[in-house]
């Protein structure tokens, strides 16, 4: 947007690392009035040095690892490694492990998007839609937890296959869940979606338009609610993403609003996904076996697959050591943070919390 | 040439016939392009891809390589509006010598190349020419060692 | 367009209003604990875990053969796992030492217990390993080889009134 | 190392030994001494007595003047501050269990057996024991002042308020006036907390806050004069009486809407709770008070809650009017319970509004839509509905 300088006061505000609206990232906001005419994103609170310190851990020690980043997406960054890591050790995993980590996948964009849409709605002000989508997330991460073993940090997919079965009973209850939730999901509509305040706060704020959201590098969700239709499930099948029939949410608005519907019809489709999946599954191995250390060959790959922010890039450089020689991380956070400046100037202070997390940024993510 | 890269392979045979013999092929394998090019011609190599269709830079970053003393410079672009090119991830390298560690921004070409070209000066040390916002992103400011992801760079407690 | 906005606004209310008569969904945690069924194992033959909660380890002392694999697969995540010398005559152990793991730095991965080729450490549903003293957090091999007592009953479970433990 | 037992044990014993030597130090001065000097205070029969006899105690107070009758006694405890104090502790309280109800959690739960009673009070327990931070940059005098004020706001408030036709603290005709023209100072306390903090986050949610309430009040006094017009009288009992027949928020249901609606925006309640607006503005134009200072803030803003509650109760819904099975101070209570729930479940329900919102809904509706319901005031009058 275009912002004229009309003179007067300004006031710089430091939004975070401290603050409750930020996360552990700062924003510096110049303030002219109720409008922001300079925002400069400020990320880094969190960097850990993940690329330096996987060239130091095996390719099995990097798992656990390389998921700290995202610990609520844990699935969605070290599957696209695991992928990685699979060209460059040469192994195929077996039919059943693609199929679970669909499963696993599919369960971490559920999760990864309640947690996102709990704090989009205390950033409204809207203290219900916090804890509903908080306590529901409960179930999946149940879910999880029963095929992953812990909570959040799964450390469950590896290079050949996946760690062990799913437990029995679990489609059961999967669907049981799904049925359940499906439900709470026109609740949500009811009381948060359709509120007409709700609407009145998201709905033409914070527009991206199409060729900005092209030109600025914008993926994921954020991408797909300003109207394009891409998805790296649907561009590059990985795992058995192409036998699925799933539909990707696209919405034309390019609003905070636009990208809260992509995010709650994702919702849905990644249960679609997980009962299809569940329907095709059959019996079999769930891990080529590899013994000894793993050494990859000299060369590279790099994958990309669809985390739940966006898509997850991976760049392996290997010189047939026990060590990878160079990991390149691109994660959709950092690549989406471009965007936040692009959206804020020109908008109402009030508005950057409903901007910034539509967005969702993970600062934790971006810092790697 | 298999039936999956016929796409992958007009792309390339068409760049080349464009840059004549500045522009090497690396692989071309289904839903893969890399190609090399020197760091001069670089930015017209980006452009041309660019009017090709591939219009987000998904990935940029560096390698060090302290044995033939030189950096290796690649840039992943992506395609996201043209349906047909959607699953090609291209891959554009580079070397640049590990004394003179500077080239030429794609910034006015991709603009989403910008925090992570930041990002690969900060952490390789390679300067990008012209570009508006040469300085730390992740680091802290008062970082004073060597950029961190350079080879010669040592964690404590390893080697 | 005005009738709408009220009628939204309404809907929003009662169903705010519905869900005061839903069951609750909190977990009264010190007096109901989550019921846990099993532990997380690997079977080395077949290379494949069997799914379970990755808790506190339990170490089979009568099999462990002190090969230090465990550490070995830990050292570079957690670096948590010390092989320590421990009393008494092991027929297996020539060198008498075992794993002792620090769970203030432990991660629960889980890789340790698949490294170990003696099937003899495996990890157990035990979560509450919090203490007042940060020392004792580093569980012995003799502590590790005690089995943990069972002691949740409640499960979340999605129902017609609402998700609730039950 | 001084552990927390040790620590619990060192007061424990310093308790035990001031319990026991006091009476040693009290009952000479009240047996030997006093006497002696000749001073005409209640005896020590008397006040001994009374400290553990609540009858001889109410028979002490009335010799001075302080008892349930008296004025003082009115303004300090019923139906005065300590009444709306008590009010305002329970309404913490139903409001945080409401919430939780509506967001499928429990509330409170361990302080006191039975859901967490006791919870307000453990809540007042922490709040003395935090530390009163003021910043090194804030004005000092006016930074102390503004709790001080604001809980002096909320009890002014009460002055007139009646609870029922004879438990009222003052009578007058204006009486209708005097609530309205005590609220128009709260704007300038939350500058005064916002200024004296020297906090840009406090500065702006100070700012915010004087737009809101300017915004609100010609609105919310225009709503009432509906029933200024109906009833004929500015005098609060009299409003309350001329709705024996029938509750004022049938003939002015209008008014009543736009009145809760500016209660709402007073107490800058969700979703008019833009000042405080954490997730821009930290906690607003509260963010650097501490302790019992953001303590009594808070209790000044409840009292304003149970005050302007009350104030609906009796300007539309019959006050203490209802069948006679039950007291009338009884009705007044249910109604007004019923009042504190309305104003508590949109926080339950709404997201926050944006202050440039906020300011159009006040500024072009709401005036708009009051001086309509003027007009339908003065047709019902004139047409002799009521």
């Amino acid at each position: 947007m275009q912002v004229v300088d009309q003179g007067g006061d300004k006031m710089v505000l430091h939004v975070g690392p401290q603050h409750p609206g930020s996360g552990h990232f700062r924003i510096v906001i110049t303030l002219d009035g109720d409008y922001i005419i300079d925002a400069k994103p400020d990320p880094g609170y969190v960097h850990r040095g993940a690329e330096k310190m996987a060239e130091y851990r095996t390719y099995i020690q990097n798992i656990p690892h390389l998921e700290r980043p995202v610990i609520i997406d844990a699935t969605g960054i070290t599957l696209p490694y695991v992928l990685t890591a699979e060209k460059i050790l040469d192994v195929e995993p077996p039919e059943r492990a693609q199929y679970i980590r669909m499963i696993m996948a599919e369960l971490n964009r559920i999760i990864s998007h309640l947690y996102w849409l709990a704090i989009y709605g205390i950033f409204l002000g809207h203290s219900t839609m916090f804890m509903w989508p908080m306590g529901d997330r409960e179930l999946f991460i149940d879910l999880a937890e029963s095929i992953g073993g812990t909570r959040v940090t799964f450390s469950y997919v590896v290079p050949g296959g996946v760690r062990n079965d799913i437990p029995g009973g679990f489609k059961e209850r999967a669907l049981k869940t799904f049925q359940y939730f499906e439900k709470r999901i026109k609740e949500y509509e009811e009381i948060f979606f359709n509120n007409p305040l709700m609407q009145s706060r998201t709905v033409g704020i914070g527009i991206l338009k199409k060729q900005n959201a092209v030109k600025l590098g914008i993926t994921g969700p954020n991408l797909r609610a300003s109207g394009i239709n891409s998805d790296t499930r649907k561009d590059e099948p990985y795992c058995f993403y192409n036998k699925i029939r799933f539909d990707i949410p696209v919405y034309k608005e390019g609003d905070s609003y636009a990208r809260c519907m992509v995010r709650l019809r994702e919702l849905q489709q990644s249960m679609d996904i997980i009962r299809q999946v569940l329907d095709r599954m059959k019996p079999g191995p769930i891990k080529h076996v590899i013994r000894g250390v793993m050494r990859g060959e000299p060369g590279e790959a790099f994958v990309r697959t669809e985390a739940a922010r966006g898509t997850m890039f991976y760049h392996i450089v290997s010189n047939g050591e026990r060590f990878p020689y160079r990991v390149k991380i691109s994660v959709p956070s950092f690549r989406n943070l471009i965007g936040m400046s692009h959206l804020l100037v020109g908008s109402r202070l009030a508005d950057m919390p409903a901007i910034y997390w539509s967005l969702d940024y993970w600062p934790v993510e971006a810092d790697k | 040439m298999s039936k999956n890269t016929i796409t992958e392979t007009k792309l390339v045979k068409g760049l080349k016939t464009k840059f004549n013999k500045q522009i090497t092929e690396e692989y071309v394998e289904p839903n893969r392009i890399k190609i090399s090019t020197s760091p001069t011609n670089l930015k017209a190599v980006a452009l041309a891809i660019k009017e090709l269709g591939f219009d987000q830079i998904i990935s940029q970053g560096a390698t060090d390589y302290p044995d033939d003393n030189l950096f290796r410079v690649e840039y992943h672009a992506i395609c996201v509006s043209i349906k047909k090119f959607r699953r090609i991830m291209f891959a554009i390298m580079t070397t640049i010598p590990k004394n003179k560690p500077e080239i030429e921004t794609l910034l006015d070409i991709w603009p989403s190349v910008e925090f992570h070209e930041q990002e690969t000066f900060e952490n390789f040390g390679i300067t990008f020419l012209n570009h508006p916002r040469m300085e730390r992103l992740l680091l802290p400011e008062d970082w004073d060692d060597i950029p961190p992801l350079r080879k010669d760079f040592s964690l404590p407690g390893r080697d | 367009m005005i009738y709408t906005v009220i009628k939204a606004i309404f809907i929003a209310f009662a169903v705010g209003i519905r869900n005061i008569f839903k069951k609750r969904m909190t977990l009264r945690y010190p007096e109901e604990k989550l019921e846990i069924d099993s532990g997380y194992t690997f079977d080395y033959k077949t290379d494949t875990g069997s799914p379970g909660f990755k808790g506190r380890h339990i170490l089979y002392t009568d099999k462990c053969t002190g090969c230090s694999l465990c550490a070995i697969a830990c050292e570079n995540i957690a670096d948590c796992i010390d092989m320590v010398r421990v009393e008494g005559n092991w027929p297996i152990n020539e060198r008498s030492i075992m794993p002792q793991i620090d769970y203030g730095r432990c991660v629960f991965c889980g890789f340790c217990v698949d490294a170990c080729p003696f099937d003899c450490l495996f990890m157990t549903p035990e979560y509450e390993l919090s203490v007042t003293d940060k020392r004792k957090l580093v569980h012995t091999p003799f502590q590790l080889a005690v089995f943990p007592e069972k002691k949740g009953t409640v499960k979340l479970v999605p129902g017609k009134r609402g998700a609730h433990h039950d | 190392m001084e552990t927390f037992e040790d620590f619990l044990k060192r007061i424990l014993s310093i308790l035990f030994w001031l319990l026991l030597l006091s009476p040693v130090i009290i009952f000479p001065v009240f047996f030997l001494l006093i006497p002696l000097l000749g001073i005409s205070v209640p005896t020590t029969n008397e006040f001994l007595t009374a400290l553990i006899d609540p009858i001889k105690g109410i028979q002490l107070a009335n010799k001075y003047g302080v008892g349930p009758s008296s004025t003082f006694f009115k303004i300090a405890a019923f139906p005065g501050f300590t009444f709306a104090a008590l009010i305002a502790t329970i309404t913490i309280l139903y409001e945080r269990k409401l919430i939780a109800k509506v967001q499928l959690r429990v509330g409170p739960l361990y302080a006191g057996r039975f859901e967490g009673v006791l919870q307000p009070i453990a809540d007042l327990f922490k709040l003395l024991g935090k530390e009163i931070v003021v910043p090194e940059k804030a004005d000092k005098f006016f930074f102390w002042s503004a709790p001080i004020l604001s809980i002096g706001l909320g009890a002014a408030l009460l002055a007139v308020l009646p609870l029922s036709p004879n438990i009222y603290i003052a009578r007058s005709d204006v009486s209708l006036l005097i609530p309205f023209a005590i609220i128009g100072f709260s704007p300038l306390i939350v500058l005064i907390a916002a200024w004296a903090s020297s906090n840009k986050f406090a500065f702006i949610g100070g700012l915010r806050a004087l737009h809101q309430l300017v915004a609100y009040e010609i609105p919310m006094l225009i709503s009432v004069l509906g029933v200024v017009i109906l009833s004929g009288s500015l005098d609060l009992i009299s409003i309350v009486e001329s709705q024996q027949q029938v509750w004022f928020i049938f003939p002015q249901l209008l008014g009543a809407i736009i009145f809760y609606i500016t209660i709402l925006s007073e107490l800058e309640r969700v979703p008019f709770d833009i000042p405080e607006a954490e997730t821009e503005l930290v906690s607003g134009w509260l963010t650097e008070y501490t302790g019992m200072h953001f303590g009594l803030l808070q209790l000044g803003v409840y009292i304003k809650f149970y005050a302007l509650s009350l104030l609906f109760t009796l300007l539309f819904l019959g006050g203490w009017y209802g069948p006679a099975f039950l007291p009338p101070l009884a009705w007044l209570l249910i109604k007004l319970f019923f009042v504190i729930t309305i104003v508590i479940l949109p926080r339950a329900v709404m997201p926050r509004l944006r202050i440039d919102q906020l300011i159009r809904l006040g500024w072009v509706w709401l005036i708009v839509l009051s001086f309509i319901n003027l007009f339908i005031a003065v047709i019902e009058v004139s047409l002799g509905v009521i």
